[in-house]
């Protein structure tokens, strides 16, 4: 699972930013459509990885966010759902988001030029220490 | 706080060496320089891994001989290159099915902090990253991102090669990166010019041009 | 609101034809292409400029025999580009003193931007606008700013060339580009490879490779 | 004068965005540091660019912006004077202002690879049409 090497940035990036805390109370994570990352997935192995780690976990909450395109070429904004698209272009913006650039284009002026304005991937809502 | 950055810390953690293959001027030779480099260590062997960081247009899996169409990544402790020829390979043609990839310059830096948090390189003697001519994101969050590097630098006799390369030397000079080589190609102060070099990049490693580019590096690679 | 974006449209509006020399793998001939393009037009008569668009390693004042060093530019009505071979010339190199100039995505395409916004070409035939290897930021606001655009794409045999220049294809056809001319360099087919080439980059304008160019080009531009 | 084309793009933006207005009441442009421009020709042809095109204009204000710049690689952030800098650069900044990237570095750890945070160059803070 290359979910486990996402889990284990964020808690990387956690206890380097805390300078090793002895609990986690809270944490928002939030997950961009596009990654199609499983929320059961990530828990488990930040919990699994936090835990080894000594450092307790309390409630975990994840945040879907919708996919928001905007087109550089007219302006369009539109969402896309990775659940609609082929399984294997699903699984290439699994690994890397930015594929999406290969496979679609602005529905309507037909450019690849176009922003992702929101649910790119994984990051780190919110957290409280204690 | 980007936690891909914390990410890359720990992905490239158990890699000995880092050499990110340069030149602002395109065509000099840096993707075959690369590869070779790559195909060379793994033939005295070492284990050694190659990037592709040319994101919008990769080539160096051409002569590497693997078709991008045929690979299905494994996942496990992140998602692990591809063997071919010796050497560890990953490149973002596997997510693109070899179609073009425009992006813009965020994106480009975002797309390389994703490969370089995912992949699951292992313990490598040395890391080769073949990079994009240009000045521009992929070379500089190269830069900021990647521990340990060293530079090889390639130009050839051209006048516009030559002047693209004095400026990247003075630019790595600025910025403190190590020049652990300068190779001039194309060239008989450096490697030759092969006039069929073309028609042999399916099997590169059976070249003089592979021979002459392991020589050069195995002469400055002082381990 | 970028005010850039209408000063482009009023500066280029006395331009009648706009030609994208393009190619995502570098050390093709992009910009001796460009700039024989732009020589071979302006020995016929018309008034044409040309723009290096290439902005973190600009090379197209190297054939065209401009000392970057040496150039004081006038302002009227925005800054004049300079003449050299009966061309119209603006490179981002007349403001770096011919140092490097690292990038970021943002910052390219704002110094197009301005460049665009700024330079004062007056009436020209044709502008003739030489670009960078790659499919980022540079490719992507040109193409995005200038209007009544057509691309020249130059490719050689190399299949790491050719496979570029398959992916660009695919790209101009989605993006509504018109393609004016595929120039096939250092090949039978298209311009053949001329060994000594490198040696004569200070007088282009007198070499074989250039007078193919502008018998290439004049096949093509239907006018 | 290269003013010229930078009032020029400023008058043709406010006049597409208004739909030809009658008059420009109150317009703020921000003049970022870097590129040293002087307001005062600025505004003479802004006032000339609108009359002419029959736009009456109120009050122009001015607001300069001091230059602050980011250091990717260490954090550092400073500030620039280009009036203390070369003549020559001085003048290459004032008509691209972008070319700061190959004159300095970050004076704390001496990257290249820094981001102009503020005060690169000429535009639109406020407009008040009528
Ligand atoms: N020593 C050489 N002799 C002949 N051709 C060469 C030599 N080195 C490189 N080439 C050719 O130059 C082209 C560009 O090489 P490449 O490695 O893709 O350059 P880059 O990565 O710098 O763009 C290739 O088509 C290759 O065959
Ligand atoms: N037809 C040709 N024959 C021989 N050499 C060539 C030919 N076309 C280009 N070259 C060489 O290739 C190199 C790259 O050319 P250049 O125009 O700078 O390419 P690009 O702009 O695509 O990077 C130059 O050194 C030039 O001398
Ligand atoms: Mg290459
Ligand atoms: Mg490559
Ligand atoms: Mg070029
Ligand atoms: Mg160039
Ligand atoms: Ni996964
Ligand atoms: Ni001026
Ligand atoms: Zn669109
Ligand atoms: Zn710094």
């Amino acid at each position: 699972m290359h979910e486990w090497a996402l889990a284990n940035a964020i808690v990387d990036a956690l206890l380097a930013h805390a300078g090793e805390p002895r609990e986690v109370k809270f944490l928002e994570i939030r997950l961009g459509k596009l990654q199609s990352v499983a929320p059961e997935d990530i828990e488990f192995w930040l919990r699994q990885l936090l835990e080894e780690r000594g450092v307790k976990v309390g409630e975990v909450k994840f945040v879907q966010e919708e996919v928001v395109l905007r087109c550089r070429r007219c302006g369009h904004e539109w969402s896309l759902d990775p659940s609609e698209a082929p399984e294997t272009v699903r699984e290439y913006m699994h690994f890397v988001p930015e594929a999406v650039h290969a496979f679609y284009r602005c529905p309507r002026c037909g450019s690849h030029d176009y922003e992702v304005v929101r649910g790119r991937g994984v990051y780190i809502g919110k957290v409280v220490f204690r | 706080m980007d936690p891909r950055v914390h990410g890359i810390r720990r992905m490239l953690s158990g890699i000995r060496r880092i050499w990110v293959v340069l030149s602002p001027k395109g065509g000099v030779g840096k993707t075959l320089v690369s590869v070779c480099t790559a195909i060379g260590l793994a033939r005295e062997g070492r284990t050694v891994g190659l990037l592709d960081a040319d994101v919008t247009n990769p080539t160096a899996h051409i002569p590497l001989g693997v078709d991008p169409r045929g690979v299905e990544l494994r996942e496990e402790e992140g998602v692990v290159p591809v063997r071919a020829k010796g050497v560890l390979f990953m490149s973002p043609v596997f997510f693109t099915e070899d179609r073009a990839l425009p992006l813009r310059g965020w994106e480009i830096s975002s797309i390389l902090r994703e490969l370089l948090a995912i992949t699951n390189w292992g313990r490598l003697d040395c890391l080769v990253v073949d990079t994009p001519p240009g000045l521009a994101d992929e070379t500089l969050e190269l830069l900021l991102l990647l521990p340990r590097k060293e530079a090889i630098l390639v130009s050839t006799p051209s006048p516009m090669a030559s002047t693209s390369a004095r400026r990247m030397e003075e630019f790595l000079r600025d910025e403190g990166i190590p020049l652990l080589a300068h190779i001039e190609n194309m060239s008989p102060r450096g490697i030759p010019y092969y006039p069929n070099l073309d028609a042999e990049i399916g099997h590169i490693e059976g070249t003089e041009f592979c021979r002459k580019v392991s020589e050069i590096i195995r002469s400055v690679q002082n381990d």
